[in-house]
Formats: structure tokens, C-alpha cells, sequence
């Protein structure tokens, strides 16, 4: 360290050099964390057992650290994150709610964390019960009958979704080409539409920031399987004529979809089935919480119809009375049912993925549904709502609308995007340049540029778990940020300051792509 | 109001008022009277955190999890020892909650590790470029299916039945959509043996090791692949790959596999991850997230988001795949955990499974009734054939307290068994694994001889 | 947040006015994180349980925060902690090592952790086997065949010490009236004679850093109870005349205390019990690895010779062979011991403390010691002392001895004390500001002013966990701090720039002293 | 080397050569020849991290805990609920790892939890000082007694039987090395009942609730200490503190307590912590650390360690106790555990203790043979008398899963039990134990007569 480093850090910079290493970096020849248990077997020559024209010349070069160095390493990695256990997270659409802890401490019991996803049915009970309650209250929440687990997170559940939709018609002797997606969609809808081996059409917004519904009628034509879409809308906006939107797309045979992304608007107050959807996913590390991760686990469970329920996946997790009969759905009221996995569904589209799903995220998931019951997944809802228009209304009320308008001015749900346009246009900052100030202040800033159609979007989605005191302090950072702007733009444009790295070079990253130490 | 939520009644009110409405019914204006539930959702009342605790406990209970019997079932996931430094990282908040790092400067901690765990899957599978993780195993398979389908157009997939079953039946959902054939390969010898291959094969897709635990000869399948303009897919088992030839070496295109046995729990199936790597030729159409080195505007070295043009949130219809949130704390798991075996680790330890399976395989198939089903050279798993009903001795076993694997009737081995070992199962578990199967299946071919006896 | 705070970031300051919040000042009436169990009991007025006037007229004033905010709150707390998962913690005397990451799991099992303590020993064998096993291991790496754990710390452990001196002399019919203690004791040692009932008579050290032998002589008399001895001592040096003093100490009658916190030097090299020491205590969170958790929990287990034995607290943890005979110490070979606790031991000088000490503490040392075995216990001291001396070296090598001299120069053992004496002259700063100075650059500071003896002191401990390069960096950075004092000592007068806070205002602390949250 | 250090050979070699020396023993020069270990110590070799896992895993096994009987023990140590967010916080390497704060700079966020916890330990007690914790329950009673020494140089200490025997045996311990005396107090009905107090009595010590769970008249015991010139100390359980008149409010001099039932493990009887609380006027002799408040050079809130010139490490011989290490992180886990009680929740709580306590007693002491030893107000605890052999009648509660509770032989009660209950314990709980509790007496009621019988 040289005396200008350290002079350098009475400017407080806090980037020491050394936290920069990779592990491959730290790693010195010999050094080690792993110990091997003995061989208590007989020690045949390798040679006998593998010969050396399977077996590589040089085993992989793996980090050579000792077990402290490890832990300080990713300790301070750590350190490089911004965490929802720190600060406010409003990244719309991602649903970034508190994570109760309660939930980690029993997906660990050895019960749960330990069972082998091959133990025969009669030898997982409990896990068995747990995924059947757990698919009949997604159920009753959804207002559809029939629960598969399976899909690992929400593309994965569009996925089976569509497939399933594919099912169908084929069943009934059709075979349909199109899939209609809002302009307004997340992006893994088309990519699904697109990977299920269908063709994507597009459905305007109409000036309030619906479905354009003559636009709908125009393009739902009998060719068209499905419609996805996603209510509240990812302009965080309810579609107040989704009955006509269900009339128009089952008057041509399609299917609706329910892209459930942001249940966490309706739990409690409506459902899906009810509105006339035939087909829906849930995010469970949305509105179910699950922590993140910095990218997973999810899980992305469907529910369906009856006339969807012959396609499910394979297998399906069933209750037997004991008179051995299977029944799957309904109360938990007969005496010792036994819980098993059903395979012998003839039409099941089949496998999306090995074993029984993501079992783990599956018992957080339920003890959050026990833990809240009816009432409890109400107030959730009703107070991310309630977080939501609050925090729109403070920042009307701090002038920040004027540059910062709501993309279409409604009550929103839980979530809702402004426009960057005109900050743009009289303070020369773009909603990246907000972004990136924002870190500066300590919170994570919302998803930026989504959803497309709105011009410098910004989409705040609060979640229910955030305080009053929260909403109040990030609306006056945004006013702070933009009063700033106002008399130096460059501020903004230079930040972020106070993060372990500033803006970073995106476009010589993907040019010359470096995606793996050199070794 | 919740434990989780903090809008107190004077908080609502003060709420309701700023907003300008006099009750939160007002905010569900737009739902439809009629679509609103008058009596709310019928589930029981909400617990308290002691409650929830006890209940889940309970219905853990019911479960005989690998700590309540001697386990040898492996079959795609495996009861490997998870070092606590793994856990103690990957409960950390900073890595446990955040999402996805759009916001690199703030997120440099998880794309350092991403970064770091490329780095090592590229170094398992001797390919160049790795993603930052799949959902898991068997979807992977699929996921490379894709790719193969996008990259040549042609119609069939030629799939080895060593190949786990879940993972041929997870591409063969996909290859109904994609209307896609899928022709199965079967297992000669416990060894794939391909077909006559032509020009509507677009990929060739292999197990390392195979299902029944078989090393196969990769760079002849690699190879017959490519002779036939083919790609190959290689599923691999990463432990083993510390040992074998390289599927990179091998000429594979895609290798994928299972991340579980990487420093992940068991959790009934998942969550785990899946790692996927190639080619550079492939690295434009490689689904998921990837992070690349960069550095800032201060010229300090740090780690973003890239590629990203291949995915949905920038191409939607036109990306290379639909996958958005993955398997980033697995994965992160998946690193650490191959950090602490470190290069000379994992070499020893998959030295281990080789000689403890060596072991338990000379020792079972020495037992009366138990015959090998294949005689190739074996790293941590191999398959039998019991000389009586399989679940019947399976039974038996559980009796005394082992699990003595995973029965191969699916697969068409009537009375197969397949059994898998880790460092966790030690001689002594494998001499008792013998005693108590030659017991049981003695006991069941008697059984059976009677039985057969009364009904001849 | 005003404009000025946030531009005051763009200057890098990280004090969010936020994180200097207390639990209290986040609290919020009605707010929760606890909901009660049902009462599933008959709800009688509470007057008729405990009537009004046993009660208080107002409960507690405990802040009213829910989950979320209270897992910020304390995450926010722990990120204003420096922790030895993060970086170098040298601090003298306190054995700053490694905690491995199995211990905490191991500790947490259901079975050691949600064991209640008045479990009949009959259904905690493994509890009480677990203890004995380490009262084994402790004997045998001291070299005294007797052990109690129920010491809290190792300065409880030096309160049994002298109190089993009391107990023994009192039993001979003595009565000893003066403990000796070196000047460079730590001040537990003197702390602990006067709470026992004993007059402190201070020993000198010579010119070599070693025990006075001639003023030693000159002090034991025979009213001297003891001599408290660190070896080696907190100079770091180790008492090359330890068999004359253990002569000089037995010939006048009294016990000699082996003052354990330096074991980590010696272990598997030689043992106090060889030395001569009647008495010995281990900081098993110093020697055999406990997180140190912000000042504890520790346990300070004692080990004695056959002559103290009877006087050990009460209970003891005993082995009996089947045959029911009781028996402490020797090996495990015995086919089906019982392990037990026996409460008969008449000539005890009693219980120091409730049930039977940190067993929590104990499993995690336990494990320590069956993870490393002889050999690496031997390891770890040798790699201690061998790390202290390369870091001697390494400092001396960047000159930065010419204005830190070693206080003695010799070999150290596991760690070192320089005195800042020529520091403070040449360069007008203190050994203080060095320490806070050192803060900047990422490092905890090493213990400063202590020993009391050494003008000015640093002591030096870097334990064996630490990797060469971290040495190497500490030695770096020592030296860039003087080379910017030299330049510029303001710098480190005005030092920590980079922290939390900067320095603080102890004297006012204690002049006025605030120790609650007015409320 | 091991797992836990780095010095590789590489390594050693270059720093051996950098300290000018040629091996590691010229390090341990100044360590007589004569005493060096010539064989090394008989210890068994080490393990890898999963054979200790295993064995400390099957250690465990063999203990009955918690998790595996229904168990009404108490009598000092309780079987509370503690939330999970105690353990995910404390966990955390910023307040695991670190000691204590000698460098206020970089330990704001364990100071200012010193600071938070002193505060609630001051509302709990109604005393204006708290220190930031000692050891445990009965060594704080000891501790206390030495502020009382100090104090007036008395020779007495007046102990009540209602105090902890553990904690009674603690101040013995040294008051025999203070010359002093110990006479004890008896409890009647349960009670206490003083003695005639003079001006020799330097403290009078009791407990609220007391050992059979009475609650005791304190602020009579305070006054009867008072009048005598005495200081009065009390040992108290914290969670009956929500409920009960406060030690402060009735002239208790230093109330001190056992620390585990506020978010503490039993973890067999320790760590855990004790608290520490007392008047401005004994501020200076407290004993521990102590956060206080202040600010830094930039007018910045901050905490420091305070009023140290106490200490041990500045006053040495004149410290007011030797303590030094004591029990950060059990106080930690007690601040956090009290913050999510909150104010109105730990009420609930303590409400909820006394309902089931009471429905216990009542349903326990209407059996046949089971007998209130004490008719007194108890919060969470009660003591009875059996009719049967104590030792027998526990025997069959065990046989049947049910651990009822402690035996009171050692305090005089030839047949007496002590119940325990917390949250944990349900009615149903309850009702089974009357159920178990009820035959097992009646059995050996029976066996008793049939034995009496043939030895008569
Ligand atoms: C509206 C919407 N739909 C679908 C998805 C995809 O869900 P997942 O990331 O779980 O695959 C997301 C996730 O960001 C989303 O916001
Ligand atoms: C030399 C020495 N002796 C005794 C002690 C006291 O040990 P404890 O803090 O465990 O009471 C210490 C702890 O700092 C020490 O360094």
C-alpha cells in the first residue's frame, strides 16, 4: 500500500485494491480448505479402475485457499451487494418484499433440506402433504382447481402454460399458430410464445393504459391459441374490462392466460379463475417471498382449469383416501389420506424438469400462506396498494410528477411507472442518470426502461413490508436528486460515488467478452 | 396488519388521506364489483412464527430424510457433504435477498461470483464459455435441445438411453412442440450405441457417466455426431469430471449437468442449479445470464451483465431463450463449494467415490443373487440385477435401516438396482449395505421358490 | 434527504443520517414482529391471578417495530462492525483466529443446543461425554491431570485459581495473606487477588523482558498464597528461567497459576504442568477458537494438579466404568462407561456459577481439537510463532523499527510488542494515532498500552490463520502510515477518515455519562 | 498445516529464511530442552470436517433434548421460542467475529446495541444503570454481592431460600473468601421469611419470582434491608418483569437475572448472560462494560465503552471486578428477542404464562396425591407435593414422553416437584402431563402400599 493510496483514502474512497482479487487470484499452490475423510478401501491402483485414456491429463485448477481466506473473500463479495435487508428495494415487477427468516430456519430441518427427491413416496409423507396443501391453497387463491408444482420459476411456468394450451388443442383436434401478447409484456412472454413453437402477435395499449380492445378483437382470430396476459398490468393497472377481454378470447376457442407476476396487487380481493383465465402461473419468490437470491431459486407453480387439468405435468402430487381411491383438490377432511405421486396421466404434456420441482422454495412459500392465512394475504395486497398510491401521491406532492409524470394518471395497484421524458428534456438527465444517483442515497433504484412503450420508464413497485417513514424518505431523495440536477446536471450524470465501482463499461464488456479468469 | 407489514391504523388513515380517498376499497375502483370475493379466501387463520415453526417440524418429521437411514440412492442427485463455510456465506443477506444485479455498481459481489463460477464450470468441462446458471439438470437438457434446433434446423434428436430418464422426457415435451422427433438410443453393455446417423439428426445427446453409472467413450460419440453434421450434448456429472476426459476435450458441443452434488442440499429435488457450457461458435445463442470483466469510469476493474442481446428482456420473441430468474444462490453455492475442495480436493474426493464404488460394487456382486448388469468402468454409481423382486428385497433393507438404491424396473432392468456412493457412505455402511442385501434377497428367493411351489 | 446531504455523497461521506437511529427511534405504537400462540386456556381476569398490587402500572417500554425494520435495523448495525471475517485483527493477547464455519453448526444441533440443563445425566451422555472428552484433552495438552469447565472466562478461571489456593492452604492449616503478580500481568491477574481477598505484591521484569529472579526471590516470602504467571508472558517472550521460578515459588509454599491466554503459543510444544504449574486456565475462546461475539461468550475451564484436585468446584463431570466405581482422567478404553455428574466432593470450594458451564463453548472447542489432533495443534503453535516472527522480520526489514523498536529484542513467540516511543518523538504522533490511522487502510489496530510497562505500547498477535500475504500487506501499510506521518502528521492525528464515525468523545462520555435511551 | 492455516512449505521455507533462521524449533530456543515434548501429545489424529460432523452429530443424538420429550423443566433455565431472526442476525460475521469494542470507530454497530440493550435491561427492571452483561444468573448474584461488600463492609449476607440454589452456592463460594457469612432466610408458605436484621447485615438477597415460582412482596423485603442499613438484592426472571411491580420501583438496591430466556439457546445450561442493573448511586461500581453515548470530531452520534476507569484493564487491583470477557453476543441475542416482543407483545406473552401456569396448577393440584406446596401467585412456575416417591413418578412421566419437571429433594421437599411453563407448552401439552402425572402417582402409590405391605 503506498503512502498515495492511503492518502487516498482521506478522501474516503474505500476501494482497496486487495478486495478486487478473484478466489483464483488468492489461490497458492498446496493450500487447502478440503480434507479428505480416509480411504478405508482397499487403494487399487487408479489405473486398474479407470484407464488413463478416460481420464484427463490435469484436473481442473481450482482455487487453492485455506478455509479462512474463503470466508473472508466471499465475505467482502458480500460486502460488494446491495441487500433488501438493507434498504429499499422498489424494483417493479419483482415483487422485492421482506423475507421473513422463519422461512430459511425450516427449509433447513434435516426433514426437508435432507430428503432424497427418489425417497418412495410412503417415506415422504410430509413432503408429499406440504406440496398438496401448498397446491390447494394456490387454488383457492387463484380461483382455479388444479395445481402443478413443477415449473421452476415464471417463464418456466408460461412455458408449461403454453404447452399446455398446445395440449389442449391438439386434443381437440386443432392446431392453432398465434399467440397474442399485450405491447405492455414482459419480455419472457414472448420468448415463451416464441419457444413453445408459436407466433407472436402483438396487442396495443390503448390511450388509459388497457388493452386496445378493438385491437384485440381485430387480431383474435381462430387461429390464435391463446392470449397472455398479465392483471394488474406491468403498468401496475387492473383491466377494468377483462370480462370483455375472456368474452373475446374464449369466443374464438383460445385460451387465456394468466401471467401472475403481480398477484401481489389482488391476493384476497379477486382471482384469476373468476375473471375467466384458464391457465396461471405464480411467482412464489414474488408474492409468496422467497429471498432473491441475486437471481434465484424461484419457483413458478400453474393452476388450470378443469379442461386444462388432463395436460398437466408428470407427475402429480395426489391424495388418496384410504380407500385407496386418488382425489386430488378439495379439503383436507377424510381420515389418514396417504399423499403419492401420480405418473399415469396418458395426455400429461409430460416432464419440464427432473424430480418433484423446487421443494425448498415450496416449503417457505407455504409456511408464508400459514403464517398470513385468508386475512393476512389480504392485508398484503391491500397494503401494497396502499404503499403504492401513497408513495405516488407524496411525490405529487413534492413536485416530482412534473417531471416525472405517471405514464397514465390512475390509481394504481401495486405498482407504478413514470416517465422519464420530460426530466429528461429540461433537466438533461435520463432516468439511468436518476438510477444511478439514487444508489448514491442508499436505496436501489426501480426497474428503469420497462415497460417499453412508456417513454424513460420508471417502474416503482414499493411491496407492502416497506414503512410510511420509507415511502417518505425516497420520495424526498428523488425531489433531492432532482433539485439537484436542476442546478448541475452533471451530478447525476457522473454518479453513482459512493458504490464500490462506478458506471462500468457495458459495451467493451460485450465486445470483447472476458467471461472467465484466464487461468 | 401483519408481523411483516407496518401500516398501523393511524398510518392507513394518514395514507388514505394523502392520497386523497377515504378507504382502500376505493383503490380496487376498477375490479369489477362482481369479480370482488365477498367472504374472502377460504384458508385457515394465519399462526404465529412458533406455531408455522412447530407445524412444518411436524410434517419434517414425516419424512426419512439421509439422516434417519444409511442411503445409497443417487439416480441424478446425491447425498454429498455440504461444508458449513457454504451455508454461512449463502445466508448472508447481501447474497441471500437481492435480485437479479441490474444495477452492477451496487451488485458487484454477485457478478464477481458469477464470474468466479464460470471460471470453474469451464475448468469441469474443459469448454470455454459457461452461463451463470440453469434451472437445474433435466430442463438443461432441453435447453440445449434448443439450441441444437436453432442452430442446424433438422428434425430428429438421437438420445442415449443412458441419458436420465427425466432429462429424455423433459427435451421429448419440448421436441412435440418444436415438431421435433426424438429416437432413443439404447444401451448395449451398459455403453450407448448410436444408430446409422444422417443429415436430420441435429444433435446427438449423451450422458457422463450414463444413467446405469457407465463411463462412456464421449469422444466417439462426439465424433460419429459431427461425422453426421450433427452437434453432440453431453448431460455430465460434475464430481466426475475431476477425473475424466474433458466433454471440451471430447469434441462436445453443450455440456450440461446437474449442480446439486456442487455444495447443494438434497431439498426432495430442488431447488439446485444447472450448469451449461460450449463453444465459442455457440456462446451468441447460450441461454441465461452471463457476466463479463469490465472496468468503471475510474478505470477500476469490476463485473457486469453481458450478452445480453441474446436475452428476452432486450430480444423477447426473437431471444434464445425465455429464462429470466435462475439459479443464482445455487450456483454461488456451487462455487464456494468448489473453492473449498480446490484443485488438488476434488481430485482426491473423486478418487474416493471411485475406489469406495470399485469397493461396494466387487463386494455386492460377490453376493449370491446380485449380478452386475454391466461390467464398464464405474466412477460413483452402478447398476445390478437381483436374482428376486426388487422391491421386495428394497423393502426388506429399509426394514434394517438402508436404502440400498434406486430400482431400474423403468428402465427395463426388471430387477435392477442402482446403487451410489459418496464420501458419506463409508466401508463400514457398504459391508453392512452387503450383509443385509444378500439377507434379503436370499430371504425373497426363497420366498419366491415357496411361493412358486404353492401356485405350481 | 436535502440537496446538501446529497451532495455531501458526492463527496463520499457514508453517514446516512438513518443508520444513527436507535431501535427505539424506529419504533412506531401498534407496530409488531411477535403474535402470540392462541390462549387455548380459560381467559380468568388477570386481577384474580396476580392482583393489582403486584403489578406494574406500566410495561416496559420495548420499541413496537416489525420484522422487516428490525432485521434492517440490526443488518445496518453490523455493517458498522469491523470482523475478522473482513480482515486482519492483530490484537494482542486476544488470539484473533480463524472460527470455523463448522462450529456454529455443530453447536446448533438440536441435541446439544435445545438440551436443558437439569436433563437427568442419564439422558445427557452425550453432553457429558463430550465434556469429558475435552477435560481429557485439556489435561493432556497442559500436562495436569485434573480439569473443571465451569469457569465463565478466563478471568473466572482465575478466581477459581486462587480460591482453590485459598481452599488448599486453608486445608494445610495456612493462611497466606499476598498473590504475586509480574508488572506486565494482565490486569485480570491483580483484578482477580483483590476479588479473591488477597494483597497484590507486583513482580519486576529485567532488562531482558523476562521475571525479575532476584526481586522474585526478594517477594516470596511465606505468606505469599501464589504467583500468577503469563508464559509466555504478554511481552510474547517465554521465561527462559521458568524451572527457577517454579523453585523459588514452590520452596516458599505457594501454588503457581499458569495464566492460559498465551497457550496458543506452546501447545504441543511443551505443557505448564511439566513447567511446574499447579494451576492452569484456558481462554478457550482464545486458544481453541470461539467467535468472540462483540466481547464474548468464552469459557475459562481450569486444570490442576493432584494436590489442588479435591478442591475443584463442584460438579465434576465423571466417567464410572460399568461396574459403577467412579473414575475421572486416563484414557477412553473401558467398554460402556456412564458418564455423570458427581455433586460429592466435600472439600470443594463450591459452585462459581450456575449448571455446568458454557457446554456451548465446549462443543465448539471440542470440535476444534478433534478437527486438528496432536499434529495440528502442534501446527497451529508453531505457524503462530512462525507467523509473529516473519512479521517482526518483515517490519523491521521496511525500517519501520528504527521508529517502532521491539521492546525486547529476541525471538518473540506468538506475538510481539513495539514501543511508539520514537515514533511519538521523531514523528509528533502517537502510538493511538497509528492505531486509528490503521482503520483507514481496512486493518483492526493491534492492542495499544499494554503491557503497561513499554512506553507507548503496540502488541502484536497475528495468529497462525493468517496467510503471508496478509503479513506482508499489514508490514506495507505500518510503513506507509509512517512514511505519510513523516511527510504530514496531521494525517494520523486527524485519523479515521473512512469509518462509521471518526473519533469520538470519550471524556465527555464519561463525564456525563448517557448509558439509556431517554425513553 | 491444516485446513484452518496457509503456510505451505513454499511459504515456511521463505519465511524462515526472511526471520534469518533454519528451522521453526530455533523459534523455541528460550523453551528449556528439558521440558520440550519429545513424543508429541497423546491426542487422536485429527479428522476432515464431515468424520467431525458425524461424530459430534452422533454426541448429540445420545442427549435427550427438547425437541424430544415434552418437558416442564425449568427451575432457572426455560424452554422459550426463539424467533428465527435472533439467530440469522447474530449469525452474521459483523457481531460474531469481532471482540470487544477497543476501537469505537469500527464497533458503532455492537456499542450501539450495548447501548439498546442497557436501555430495555432499564425498563425491564425499573433501575436507571444496566451494564452491557455478565456471565450468567447465580455468578451475578455473587457479583452483586461484592458491590455489597464494598459498599458497607458488613459481614453478613442475608439469603433467601427463594433464591436460586445455584446462585446461593455462587456467593458462598466467595463469601468464604471474604470472610463473610451467608445465613439463609426459609420460606414460608412459600415466602420469604427474614430474620431479625442488624446493623452486621451487608445485603439481603432474594429472588422474584422465587424458586418455587412464588412472587415475592420485594418492595417489603427491600424496606425490612433498607431499615437495617442493608442493600437489598434481587435476583429476577425477566419475562415476569413484564408483569410485576419493578425492582426499582421497590427500593431493590441491584437486580440482577438470568439472561437465556431472552432469545437465548438452553445449549445445557450455557452461554447465556446476565444482567446487571442498579441506582445512579452504584453507578460507579457496577461491574463489566458499559456503552454510552456520545459524538465524534464531526458532531456525529456515536457510542464508546464508558466509565471505564472501573475496570480491571485500567484500575486493576482497584477494580470493582475482574470480568473481562463476558457475554456480548447472548446480550446481542437478548436486545433483538426483546425488540421483537415489543412493548405490547412481551405483556401478551407474560399474560399468557400466567393463564397457562394457572390453568396447570389448577388442573395438576385437583389430581389425586398432587398437592399445592404454596397457595402464593406464581407467574410461570409452581411447586407441588406427590404423594409417591418423586424419583419413581418422574420415571414413568419419562417412560411416557413427558419430562414433568424438577425434583425438589435437594431444597427439602421430600416429594416435590417444580413445573415449568413457557409458550411452548399447550393446553394439550398440559392436559397429557395431568394424564401421565395422575397414573404414574397413583401407581407408585400403590407399589409404595404393596411394598410397605411386605415389608411390614
Ligand atoms: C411480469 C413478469 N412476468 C414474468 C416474469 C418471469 O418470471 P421469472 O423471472 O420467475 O421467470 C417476470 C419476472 O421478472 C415478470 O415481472
Ligand atoms: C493475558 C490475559 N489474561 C487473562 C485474560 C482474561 O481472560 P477473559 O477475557 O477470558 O476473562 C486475558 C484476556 O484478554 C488476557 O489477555
Amino acid at each position: 500500500m503506498s503512502v498515495e493510496a492511503s492518502t487516498e483514502r482521506v478522501t474516503g474512497s474505500n476501494a482497496a485494491a486487495d478486495d478486487q482479487l478473484t478466489i483464483y487470484e488468492r489461490s497458492q499452490p498446496g493450500r487447502r480448505a478440503f480434507v479428505a475423510p480416509a480411504t478405508d478401501v482397499p487403494e487399487r491402483p487408479l489405473d486398474e479402475l479407470l484407464s488413463p485414456e478416460l481420464r484427463r491429463a490435469e484436473g481442473p485448477r481450482l482455487p487453492e485457499v485455506a478455509e479462512p481466506e474463503i470466508v473472508r473473500h466471499y465475505n467482502r463479495l458480500s460486502k460488494r451487494n446491495f441487500d433488501l435487508d438493507t434498504g429499499f428495494y422498489p424494483l417493479g415487477s419483482c415483487t422485492m418484499k421482506h423475507n421473513p427468516k422463519l422461512h430459511e430456519r425450516l427449509a433447513a430441518l434435516p426433514g426437508h433440506a435432507r430428503l432424497h427427491p427418489l425417497q418412495h413416496p410412503a417415506r415422504a409423507q410430509g413432503a408429499l402433504e406440504l406440496m398438496w396443501r401448498l397446491q390447494d391453497a394456490l387454488a383457492e387463491i387463484s380461483g382455479l382447481p388444479h395445481v402443478s408444482l413443477q415449473p421452476s420459476a415464471g417463464s418456466h411456468g408460461e412455458l408449461a402454460g403454453v404447452l399446455l394450451t398446445r395440449a389442449y388443442h391438439e386434443d381437440h383436434g386443432e392446431s392453432r399458430t398465434k399467440v397474442l401478447t399485450p405491447d405492455t409484456a414482459h419480455g419472457t412472454n414472448p420468448a415463451t410464445v416464441t419457444m413453445a413453437g408459436y407466433e407472436v402477435v402483438k396487442v396495443g395499449t390503448d390511450a388509459n393504459g388497457n388493452v386496445d380492445i378493438e385491437d384485440l378483437r381485430a387480431k383474435a382470430t381462430d387461429d390464435v391459441a391463446c392470449l397472455m396476459l398479465t392483471n394488474p398490468s406491468t403498468l401496475g393497472l387492473f383491466e377494468p374490462q377483462i370480462d370483455e377481454i375472456a368474452r373475446i378470447v374464449h369466443g374464438v376457442g383460445a385460451t387465456l392466460y394468466y401471467d401472475g407476476a403481480n398477484l401481489n396487487a389482488i391476493m384476497g380481493i379477486c382471482r384469476p379463475g373468476d375473471m375467466g383465465f384458464d391457465i396461471v402461473h405464480f411467482n412464489l419468490h414474488k408474492s409468496f417471498t422467497q429471498p432473491h437470491g441475486g437471481g434465484g431459486p424461484g419457483a413458478g407453480p400453474i393452476a388450470v382449469s378443469e379442461r386444462i387439468e388432463p395436460y398437466l405435468p408428470r407427475p402429480q402430487v395426489v391424495r388418496r383416501d384410504p380407500a385407496g381411491a386418488g382425489a386430488n383438490g378439495g379439503s383436507g377432511a377424510d381420515r389418514a389420506p396417504v399423499y403419492d405421486l401420480d405418473f399415469d396421466r396418458p395426455r400429461s404434456i409430460g416432464r419440464l424438469r427432473g424430480f418433484q420441482g423446487n421443494y425448498g422454495v415450496f416449503v417457505r412459500s407455504y409456511a408464508y400462506i400459514r403464517s398470513l392465512g385468508a386475512a393476512g394475504l389480504r392485508d398484503v395486497s391491500e397494503t401494497a396498494v396502499l404503499n403504492a398510491n401513497y408513495l405516488l401521491a407524496r411525490l405529487r406532492e413534492l413536485g416530482v410528477l412534473k417531471l416525472l409524470p405517471a405514464a397514465y394518471d390512475r390509481v394504481c395497484m401495486h405498482e407504478f411507472v413514470l416517465s422519464g421524458g420530460p426530466m429528461k428534456r429540461e433537466l438533461q438527465i435520463r432516468t439511468l442518470d436518476l438510477a444511478k444517483r439514487l444508489l448514491d442515497h442508499g436505496v436501489h433504484p426501480p426497474t428503469v426502461y420497462f415497460p417499453l412503450l412508456v417513454d424513460e420508464a420508471l417502474l416503482v413497485e414499493p411491496t407492502e413490508t416497506e414503512t410510511k417513514e420509507t415511502l417518505d424518505r425516497f420520495a424526498e431523495i428523488v425531489a433531492a436528486v432532482l433539485a439537484e440536477a436542476r442546478e448541475d446536471p452533471a451530478v447525476a450524470r457522473g454518479a453513482p460515488y459512493t458504490t464500490p465501482v462506478r458506471r462500468l463499461d457495458e459495451a467493451g464488456a460485450a465486445r470483447r467478452p472476458v467471461i472467465r479468469q484466464a487461468l | 396488519m401483519t408481523r411483516y407489514t407496518s401500516a398501523t391504523d393511524a398510518d392507513r388513515a394518514e395514507m388514505l388521506a394523502a392520497i386523497g380517498v377515504s378507504s382502500i376499497e376505493e383503490l380496487f375502483a376498477d375490479v369489477p364489483v362482481s369479480l370482488r370475493l365477498r367472504d374472502g379466501l377460504s384458508l385457515d387463520e394465519g399462526l404465529s412464527e412458533q406455531e408455522v415453526h412447530a407445524e412444518l417440524r411436524a410434517l419434517a418429521e414425516r419424512n426419512v430424510s439421509c439422516d434417519d437411514e444409511i442411503s445409497f440412492l443417487g439416480a441424478g442427485m446425491y447425498d454429498h457433504y455440504v461444508p458449513a463455510l457454504v451455508d454461512s456465506i449463502i445466508s448472508r443477506s447481501e447474497f441471500l435477498t437481492p435480485y437479479t444485479p441490474y444495477q452492477p455498481e451496487v451488485s458487484q459481489g454477485g457478478l464477481q461470483a458469477m464470474f468466479e463460477y464460470q471460471t470453474a464450470i469451464c475448468e469441469l468441462t474443459g469448454l470455454p464459455v459457461s452461463n451463470a446458471s440453469v434451472y437445474e439438470g433435466p430442463s438443461a437438457v432441453a435447453a440445449a435441445g434448443y439450441i441444437a434446433k436453432h442452430t442446424n434446423g433438422r428434425r430428429r434428436f438421437v438420445v442415449s438411453r443412458g441419458v436420465h430418464p427425466h432429462a429424455r422426457e423433459a427435451l421429448a415435451t419440448l421436441a412435440r412442440a418444436w415438431e421435433m422427433e426424438v429416437v432413443e438410443a439404447p444401451l448395449e453393455d451398459g455403453l450407448t450405441a448410436l444408430p446409422e446417423l444422417d443429415d436430420t439428426v441435429s444433435a446427438v445427446v449423451v450422458a457422463q457417466p450414463n444413467f446405469l453409472g457407465a463411463v462412456e467413450d464421449l469422444a466417439a460419440l462426439a465424433g460419429a455426431a459431427h461425422d453426421a453434421g450433427a452437434l453432440c450434448i453431453a448431460a455430465c456429472d460434475p464430481l466426475p469430471l475431476a477425473l475424466l476426459r474433458t466433454p471440451g476435450e471430447c469434441g462436445v458441443d453443450i455440456a450440461v449437468g446437474e449442480g446439486q452434488t456442487l455444495g447443494n442440499r438434497l431439498d426432495y429435488g430442488g431447488p439446485s442449479f444447472g450448469f451449461f457450457a460450449t463453444t465459442e461458435a455457440l456462446i451468441r445463442r447460450i441461454p441465461g445470464r452471463i457476466a463479463g470483466e469490465t472496468v468503471d469510469v475510474d478505470g477500476r476493474r469490476g463485473f457486469v451483465l453481458t450478452l445480453q442481446t441474446r436475452e428476452q428482456h432486450i430480444r423477447r420473441e426473437k431471444a434464445t431463450s425465455n429464462i429470466c430468474t435462475a439459479q443464482a444462490l445455487n450456483a454461488l453455492a456451487g462455487v464456494i463449494y468448489l473453492s473449498w475442495l480446490g484443485r488438488r480436493g476434488i481430485v482426491e474426493l473423486a478418487e474416493l467415490l471411485v475406489r469406495r464404488t470399485d469397493y461396494a460394487r466387487r463386494t455386492l456382486t460377490a453376493l449370491d443373487g446380485v449380478d452386475a448388469i454391466h461390467e464398464q468402468p464405474v466412477v460413483r454409481e452402478f447398476a445390478v440385477a437381483l436374482d428376486a423382486p426388487v422391491d421386495a428385497v428394497i423393502a426388506r433393507c429399509l426394514a434394517a435401516g438402508i436404502n440400498p438404491g434406486y430400482p431400474l424396473a423403468g428402465e427395463g432392468y426388471e430387477n435392477g438396482l442402482l446403487i451410489a456412493l459418496t464420501e458419506q457412505r463409508t466401508r463400514e455402511h457398504i459391508d453392512r449395505l452387503a450383509e443385509v442385501l444378500g439377507e434379503a434377497v436370499a430371504a425373497e428367493r426363497d420366498a419366491d421358490r415357496s411361493h412358486a411351489g404353492v401356485s405350481g
